[in-house]
C-alpha cells in the first residue's frame, strides 16, 4: 500500500513529522501486525492438530507410514532455497542494484511455485493412495495395508490425521500461493524500475511475509511430518 | 417466592446458596456505594452559574484503596468459592457409597439406566428408564453422563447441580438430595430445536419406596434401549 | 537499520546452517532410535532453532529494536496458553 | 486556532463514487460503517421482539406474524425450529454487525486519525477494503436468513457437535453461510485492526505523546491489538466447522476422534478478548465525555491506561469461564475462576476514577454526557453480575439461565450500547456538520434508561429461579410457570423498549438535514478533532497541528479567556515546542 500523503522525504524512514513510533515505515510495521495475526491463525490450526494429536491415547500413523516424507524434506530444502533468494533479492535492492534484484525475485517466484506444484503433486498422490480430508477412503490401498497394520498406519485416528494434516498443509500452501501472487507482482514492478535503494518497502515487506511462512513450513515439517 | 432461588433440596445446595447470598451482599454493597455516589455527584455538583471545577488529576491514595479493597475481596471470594467447588466437582469429591446411575442423554431425552438388584451397573438385571430419574432420600448420587449426540446439560434446579453431557466424554456428576418427593430435570444446554421439551421428572423415595419400585421394574425386566 | 551502506550478513552460510540442520532432522528422525519423548524434544528444538535462524537473519529481526521484536512476540505466550489449557483435557 | 484548521486545499474535485462510496477517507469510511451497522442494531432489534413475543405469550400468533413462512411460523404461532434461528441470529447480529461495527468499525476509523492529529490512516486503502469486507461479511450473514431451512440453530456461540451435523441441528446453508460470513468478517477486523495499530505508533502528531493521547484512543489502540490477535482464531475455527460441514473432517466428530470441547476452547478463546473488544472502547469514549461533561481532567489519567491495558491483558486468560459446566478439568476451572475474578479489580478502578472525575466537577448534563454516565450505572450492574458467574459453585446454578442473559445485556446494551448513543450524539457534528436535537436526545435518553431497566434486571429474577436460556416455551416446565407473568412484563416493556429506539433513529435522520448547522467546536472540548471545522474536510489538516498538552484540560486555572477548557492545540506563551516539530517540516 503507497502512502496516503507519500510526500515525506525518506519512505524507508517513519513518517514524519510524527511522534517517534516503532522506528519503522509503517508498511513494514503494517506487515509485522499483520504476521502477529498470522501467528495466531496458524495457532489455530496448528493448536488443534496438537490438541487432537497429543490427547488420544490410540495410535497414530508413524512418520512416513503414509507421507512422502522424502519429497517434502526436498520440498522444505526448496522453501529455505526460496527464503534465501528472497533475502538475496532484499540486499540486492538495499545495496541499488536493481538487475540482481530482478533475477533473485525471479528465482524466489519459480521457488515458490515449484514448491507449490510438489505439494499440489503430493496431494494428488496422497489422495490416489486414498488418504483424504476424512481418513483412509473405503477399499482403498492405504485402507488395506492399514487394515493389516493398524497400528503403523494409525487405524482409528485416520480421521483426524486427514483432516488436520490437509487443514493444515492446505492453508500453508494458500499463503504460499498468495506470496508467489505477490512476489509476481513485486516482480513487474521491478522490471519497471519501481524499487530504488531509496524505497524498496515492496521488496522488503513482501520478503517479510515469505520468510515468515517459510518459518511456518519449517514448524509444520516437523511436526506433521517427522514426529 | 417464585422469582428467587428455589428452595434447596441437596447437600451441597445449601452452600451454593450461602455462596451466591455472599456474593449479593458483597456486590450488593459495591452496587450502593457506585449507585449512591453517582447519584449524589449528580445533584451536588450539577452546573449552576458561578461554579468552578476543581482541578485535580487524580489521588494515589484514593486509587490506592479502591484497588486494594477490591482486590482482597476477590480473592477471599475466589478461595471461598474454591473450596465448595472441590467439594462437588473435584475429580475425588464422590463419596464412595453413591449409588449409581448412567444417566445416556439424547435428542430429546433422557435415559436413566439403573443397577438393578444387584446394585451395580453394567450387570445383567440393569434396566433403562427413559425420562425418569428415581432415588433415594439422603444417599448420594454418582450419575455417569453420556450423550448420543451433542451436548445436553444435567440441571436439576432444586439440587443446584448443572453438568454438561458432552459426546465423547465420560462425565461424572453426584448429589445427595435431602428431601423426598417429585422434581424436574431439565436440559440446560441449546441441543436442537426440541431443547425447551427435554425435561425429566425426578423422584427422591425414602428407601423402602425405592426398593418397592426397583422390586416391581425389576420383576417388569422393561427394557428401553 | 535502513542504513543504506549496511554490511549484510552471510546469508549462504545461513542457507547451509539450514539445510544441514534439515537433513539432521530426517536423519534423527528415521536413523536413530531415541524413545519417543526424546526423539520429539530433540526435533521440536532443531525446528525452533531453524525457525530462529529465518526470524533472525533472514527477517532480520536481530537488527530491529525490541519495539518491533514485541508486536511479534507478543501472540506467541498466548498461543502456548490456549495449547496447554485445552490439551489439559487428556487428564480426565 | 482556527489557522490549524485552514480547509484542505490538495484533493481534485472526485467523483460523487469515489467520494462517498469506493473513499478512502478515514471519515467517510466511518460513516459508511455507521450506517450499515445501525441497519443491522435494528435487525437485531426486530430479532429480539420477535424472541420477546414468543416469551411472552407462547402459542399464541404473533401479530404480523402470518406473514412469515411456514417453515418459521404456522399461522402466526413461532416454530420451535425458528425461535432458535432468532436466538442464535440475534446474538450474531447485535455483536458481530451491530456492537462491533459501531464501536471499532465507526468510531477507530473517525477519531483514531482526527485526535491523533494524521491526515489520515496509515493504509487508507487497506481501510476500504475493511469496510467493503465487512458489509460483505453482512450480507451473506443476512442471507443466511432466507436459505432453506433458515440460519444457525445452535446460538451464536455454534456449540459442536449441533452446529457440525446438518442430522442434529437441521442446519445446512444457514451453518456454511454463517462460518464464510464470520471468516470474511474477521478477515475485515485484521485489515481494520492493523491499520489502526499503525496509525496509532507510527501517525502521531508532533506532540502527541503516548499519555497525551486521549483515553478513547488507548482503548481503541488495544481493542485492535485484541483483534488482531483474536478473530484468527475465530476465522481458523469457523473454517474447521465449515470443512467438517462441507469436505467431511472430524475436527469435532466425537465419533471419529474429534472433540467437542475443541471448539468451545478455541470460541471462547477468541469469545472473550472479543467481549472485552465490545467494551474498551465504550469505556474510552465515556471516559472522554465524562471528562468534558464534568468540566474536569480525567481521575487518574495513568491508571486509567494501566487498566485498559491490563483489562485487555487478563482477557486472554479467562475464556474457560464459560466453560465451567463443561467437563472441562476442574483444577482449570479454579484457575480460570480466580483469573476472572481479578478482572474486577482494573474494572473496579476505572469505575471508581469515573466518579472521581465527577466529584467536585462542573457537571453538563448535555446528551453525551447522560449516556455515559448511564453507562457507568449499568455497566458496574452487569460486571458484579458477571462476579457471581465467576464463582465457580453459584455459576454451576446459575449458568445457561437468564442470570446470563440479564449480565450480557448489561454489559451489552447497558454498557456499549448507552456509551454509543453518547458517542453518536458527541460526534454527530464532526461527522455532518449538523448537531443532534437536544431535546428529543434527552427524552430517548430517559425513555431508553427507563424501559430497559424494566426489561432487563428482572431477568436476574428470572435466572435465580432457574430460567434456562434459549428455551422456545417456558411453560413446558413446572417450576417455570409461576414466571410467566414476569416474562409478559419482560416483553411488553421490550416492546416499549424497541419503540423509543425509534426516537433515537428519527431524531438521528431528521437531524442531517433538519440538524442546527454546527459550531465548530460545540461541546468546548480539548481534542484535536474541534480544531477543524464541522464536517471535517476531506485529508483533516493542511498541516498537521502540533499537540501541547494532554487531552482533559478542562477548568485548569490560568486558562486564557475565562475559558473552562484548553485544547491540545493551542499554544501558550509558556509552551515549547516539542522535538517532532522543530525539524524542517518535509512534504505536507
Ligand atoms: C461487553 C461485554 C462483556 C463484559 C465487559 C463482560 C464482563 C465480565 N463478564 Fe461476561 N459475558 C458477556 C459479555 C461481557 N462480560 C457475554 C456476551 C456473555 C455470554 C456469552 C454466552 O454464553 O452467550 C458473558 C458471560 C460471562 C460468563 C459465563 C457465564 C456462563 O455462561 O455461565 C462469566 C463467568 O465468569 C462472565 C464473567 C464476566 C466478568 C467477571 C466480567 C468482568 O469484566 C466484570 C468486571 C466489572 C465489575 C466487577 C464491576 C465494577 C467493579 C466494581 C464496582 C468494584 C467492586 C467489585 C467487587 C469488589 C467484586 N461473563
Ligand atoms: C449488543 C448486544 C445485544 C443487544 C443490544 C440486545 C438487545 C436485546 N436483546 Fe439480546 N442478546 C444478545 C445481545 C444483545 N441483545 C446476545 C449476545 C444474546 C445471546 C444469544 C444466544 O443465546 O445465542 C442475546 C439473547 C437475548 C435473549 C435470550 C434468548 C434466549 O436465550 O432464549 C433475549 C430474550 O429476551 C434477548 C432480548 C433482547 C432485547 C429485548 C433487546 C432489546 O434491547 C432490543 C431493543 C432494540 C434495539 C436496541 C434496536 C434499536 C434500533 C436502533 C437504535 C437503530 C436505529 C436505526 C437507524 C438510526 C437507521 N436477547
Ligand atoms: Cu438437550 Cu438441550
Ligand atoms: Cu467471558
Amino acid at each position: 500500500m503507497t502512502h496516503a500523503h507519500a510526500s515525506t522525504a525518506d519512505l524507508m524512514r517513519p513518517p514524519f513529522p510524527a511522534e517517534p513510533g516503532a522506528g519503522v515505515y509503517s508498511n513494514k510495521l503494517g506487515m509485522w501486525v499483520f504476521l502477529a495475526s498470522d501467528v495466531m491463525f496458524f495457532t489455530a490450526l496448528i493448536g488443534t492438530y496438537i490438541i487432537l494429536r497429543f490427547s488420544t491415547d490410540l495410535p497414530w500413523a508413524q512418520p512416513g507410514a503414509v507421507l512422502n516424507v522424502p519429497l517434502t524434506a526436498f520440498n522444505t530444502f526448496l522453501l529455505i532455497c526460496s527464503s534465501v533468494s528472497m533475502v538475496k533479492a532484499y540486499a540486492a535492492i538495499a545495496d541499488g542494484d536493481r538487475e540482481r534484484l530482478k533475477f533473485w525475485v525471479l528465482m524466489t517466484i519459480l521457488g515458490g511455485a515449484t514448491f507449490v506444484g510438489i505439494q499440489v503433486y503430493e496431494y494428488v498422490k496422497l489422495v490416489g493412495h486414498g488418504f483424504t480430508p476424512n481418513g483412509y477412503r473405503e477399499g482403498s490401498e492405504l485402507a488395506t495395508l492399514a487394515a493389516a497394520e493398524p497400528l503403523k498406519y494409525g487405524l482409528q485416528t485416520a480421521g483426524i490425521y486427514g483432516s488436520t494434516f490437509f487443514t493444515m498443509t492446505g492453508f500453508h500452501g494458500f499463503h504460499v500461493t498468495c506470496g508467489v501472487v505477490c512476489m509476481t507482482w513485486v516482480y513487474f514492478k521491478a522490471l519497471r524500475g519501481g524499487y530504488s535503494q531509496q524505497d524498496y518497502r515492496g521488496v522488503e515487506v513482501i520478503g517479510l511475509y515469505w520468510h515468515f511462512v517459510d518459518l511456518v513450513w519449517i514448524i509444520l515439517f516437523t511436526i506433521v511430518y517427522l514426529i | 417466592m417464585p422469582w428467587s432461588l428455589p428452595p434447596a433440596a441437596s447437600t451441597f445446595a445449601g452452600d451454593v446458596d450461602f455462596m451466591f447470598w455472599l456474593i449479593l451482599v458483597i456486590t450488593g454493597i459495591a452496587f450502593v456505594i457506585v449507585e449512591a455516589g453517582l447519584l449524589w455527584f449528580v445533584w451536588k455538583y450539577r452546573a449552576r452559574p458561578g461554579r468552578q471545577a476543581h482541578y485535580t488529576h487524580g489521588s494515589t491514595k484514593a486509587e490506592v484503596v479502591w484497588t486494594a479493597v477490591p482486590a482482597v475481596t476477590v480473592v477471599v471470594l475466589g478461595i471461598m468459592s474454591n473450596g465448595i467447588w472441590v467439594k462437588v466437582k473435584g475429580r475425588n469429591s464422590v463419596p464412595p457409597d453413591a449409588m449409581e446411575v448412567a444417566v445416556h442423554a439424547k435428542q430429546f431425552e433422557w435415559n436413566v439406566t439403573y443397577p438393578g438388584p444387584d446394585g451395580t451397573l453394567a450387570t445383567g438385571d440393569d434396566f433403562t428408564v427413559r425420562n425418569q430419574l428415581h432415588l433415594v432420600v439422603n444417599r448420594p448420587v454418582k450419575a455417569h453422563l453420556s450423550s448420543e449426540d451433542v451436548i445436553h446439560s444435567f440441571f436439576i434446579p432444586d439440587f443446584r447441580i448443572k453438568q454438561d453431557a458432552v459426546p465423547g466424554m465420560q462425565i461424572v456428576a453426584w448429589f445427595q438430595p435431602t428431601r423426598t418427593g417429585e422434581f424436574e430435570l431439565a436440559c440446560a444446554e441449546l441441543c436442537g430445536h426440541g431443547h425447551y421439551s427435554m425435561g425429566a421428572r425426578v423422584f427422591v423415595h425414602t428407601q423402602e419406596d425405592y426398593d418397592a419400585w426397583l422390586a416391581e421394574r425389576a420383576a417388569a425386566q422393561e427394557v428401553t434401549p | 537499520m535502513e542504513t543504506t551502506a549496511r554490511k549484510h550478513p552471510n546469508y549462504v552460510a545461513i542457507w547451509v546452517y539450514l539445510a544441514v540442520l534439515t537433513a539432521i532432522e530426517v536423519g534423527v528422525a528415521f536413523i536413530s532410535h531415541f524413545p519417543k519423548p526424546v526423539l520429539m524434544l530433540i526435533l521440536v528444538g532443531l525446528a525452533i532453532w531453524k525457525a530462529l535462524l529465518v526470524a533472525l537473519y533472514f527477517m532480520h529481526l536481530k537488527f530491529e529494536r525490541w519495539r518491533l521484536r514485541t508486536v511479534f512476540i507478543v501472540p506467541l505466550p498466548l498461543a502456548v496458553i490456549l495449547v496447554l489449557a485445552a490439551i489439559t483435557e487428556k487428564l480426565w | 486556532m482556527t489557522s490549524v484548521a485552514a480547509v484542505h486545499t490538495h484533493d481534485a474535485p472526485m467523483s460523487f463514487w469515489r467520494k462517498y462510496v469506493f473513499s478512502t477517507d478515514h471519515k467517510i469510511i466511518g460513516i459508511q460503517f455507521l450506517f450499515v451497522s445501525l441497519f443491522f442494531l435494528l435487525v437485531g432489534g426486530l430479532l429480539a421482539m420477535q424472541i420477546r413475543w414468543q416469551l411472552g405469550f407462547p402459542g399464541q400468533p404473533m401479530p404480523g406474524g402470518g406473514i412469515l413462512p411456514e417453515t418459521m411460523a404456522s399461522e402466526g404461532i413461532l416454530l420451535p425450529e425458528y425461535y432458535v434461528q432468532l436466538v442464535s441470529m440475534h446474538g450474531t447480529f447485535m455483536v458481530f454487525f451491530a456492537i462491533m461495527p459501531l464501536l471499532v468499525g465507526v468510531y477507530a476509523n473517525f477519531l483514531i486519525p482526527l485526535k491523533l492529529g494524521a491526515h489520515d490512516m496509515a493504509f487508507p486503502r487497506i481501510n476500504m477494503a475493511s469496510f467493503w469486507t465487512a458489509f460483505l461479511a453482512g450480507l451473506i450473514m443476512l442471507a443466511s436468513l432466507f436459505v432453506p431451512e433458515g440460519a444457525i440453530r445452535s446460538g451464536w456461540t455454534n456449540y459442536v457437535p449441533l452446529a457440525a451435523r446438518p442430522d442434529y441441528s437441521g442446519v445446512t446453508w444457514g451453518q456454511i453461510l454463517w462460518c464464510i460470513s464470520i471468516v470474511v468478517l474477521g478477515l475485515s477486523s485484521v485489515l481494520g485492526s492493523l491499520n489502526y495499530i499503525t496509525t496509532v505508533i507510527n501517525h502521531r502528531a508532533p506532540g502527541m505523546t503516548w499519555f497525551r493521547m486521549p483515553l478513547s484512543v488507548w482503548a481503541l489502540f488495544i481493542t485492535a491489538i485484541l483483534g488482531v490477535l483474536a478473530l484468527p482464531v475465530l476465522q481458523g475455527a469457523a473454517i474447521m466447522l465449515l470443512f467438517d460441514q462441507t469436505l467431511g473432517t472430524h475436527f469435532f466428530d466425537p465419533l471419529e476422534g474429534g472433540q467437542a470441547l475443541l471448539w468451545q476452547h478455541l470460541f471462547w478463546f477468541f469469545g472473550h478478548p472479543e467481549v472485552y473488544i465490545l467494551i474498551l472502547p465504550a469505556m474510552g469514549m465515556v471516559s472522554d465525555m465524562i471528562a468534558n461533561g464534568s468540566r474536569k481532567p480525567i481521575f487518574g489519567y495513568h491508571s486509567m491506561v494501566f487498566a485498559i491495558i491490563a483489562i485487555g491483558f487478563l482477557g486472554w486468560i479467562v475464556w474457560g469461564h464459560h466453560m465451567f459446566m463443561s467437563g472441562m478439568n476442574p483444577t482449570l476451572g479454579s484457575s480460570f475462576m480466580i483469573s476472572t475474578l481479578v478482572i474486577a479489580v482494573p474494572s473496579a478502578i476505572k469505575t471508581f476514577n469515573w466518579m472521581g472525575t465527577m466529584w467536585r466537577g462542573n457537571l453538563r448534563f448535555h446528551v453525551p454526557m447522560l449516556n455515559a454516565v448511564a453507562f457507568v450505572a449499568m455497566f458496574v450492574i452487569g460486571g458484579l453480575s458477571g462476579v457471581f458467574m465467576a464463582a465457580t459453585p453459584v455459576d454451576m446454578f446459575i449458568h445457561d439461565t437468564y442470570f446470563i442473559v440479564a449480565h450480557i445485556h448489561y454489559v451489552l446494551f447497558g454498557g456499549s450500547l448507552f456509551a454509543l448513543f453518547g458517542a453518536i450524539t458527541f460526534w454527530y457534528p464532526k461527522m455532518f456538520g449538523r448537531m443532534m436535537n437536544q431535546r428529543w436526545g434527552k427524552i430517548h435518553f430517559w425513555l431508553t434508561f427507563v424501559f430497559y431497566n424494566l426489561t432487563f434486571f428482572p431477568m436476574h429474577n428470572l435466572g435465580m429461579a432457574g430460567h434456562m436460556r434459549r428455551i422456545y416455551d417456558p411453560t413446558q416446565y413446572e417450576f417455570l410457570r409461576p414466571l410467566q407473568p414476569l416474562n409478559e412484563f419482560i416483553s411488553i416493556s421490550a416492546f416499549a423498549l424497541f419503540a423509543v429506539q425509534l426516537i433515537f433513529a428519527a431524531n438521528f435522520l431528521l437531524s442531517l438535514w433538519k440538524g442546527e448547522k454546527a459550531p465548530q467546536n460545540p461541546w468546548e472540548d480539548n481534542g484535536l478533532e474541534w480544531s477543524l471545522p464541522s464536517p471535517a474536510p476531506h485529508g483533516n489538516w493542511e498541516r498537521v497541528p502540533t499537540v501541547y498538552r494532554g487531552p482533559y484540560e478542562f477548568s485548569a486555572p490560568g486558562t486564557p479567556g475565562g475559558r473552562d477548557y484548553l485544547p491540545q492545540y493551542e499554544r501558550l506563551p509558556t509552551d515549547r515546542e516539542p522535538a517532532a516539530a522543530l525539524a524542517p517540516a518535509l512534504g505536507d
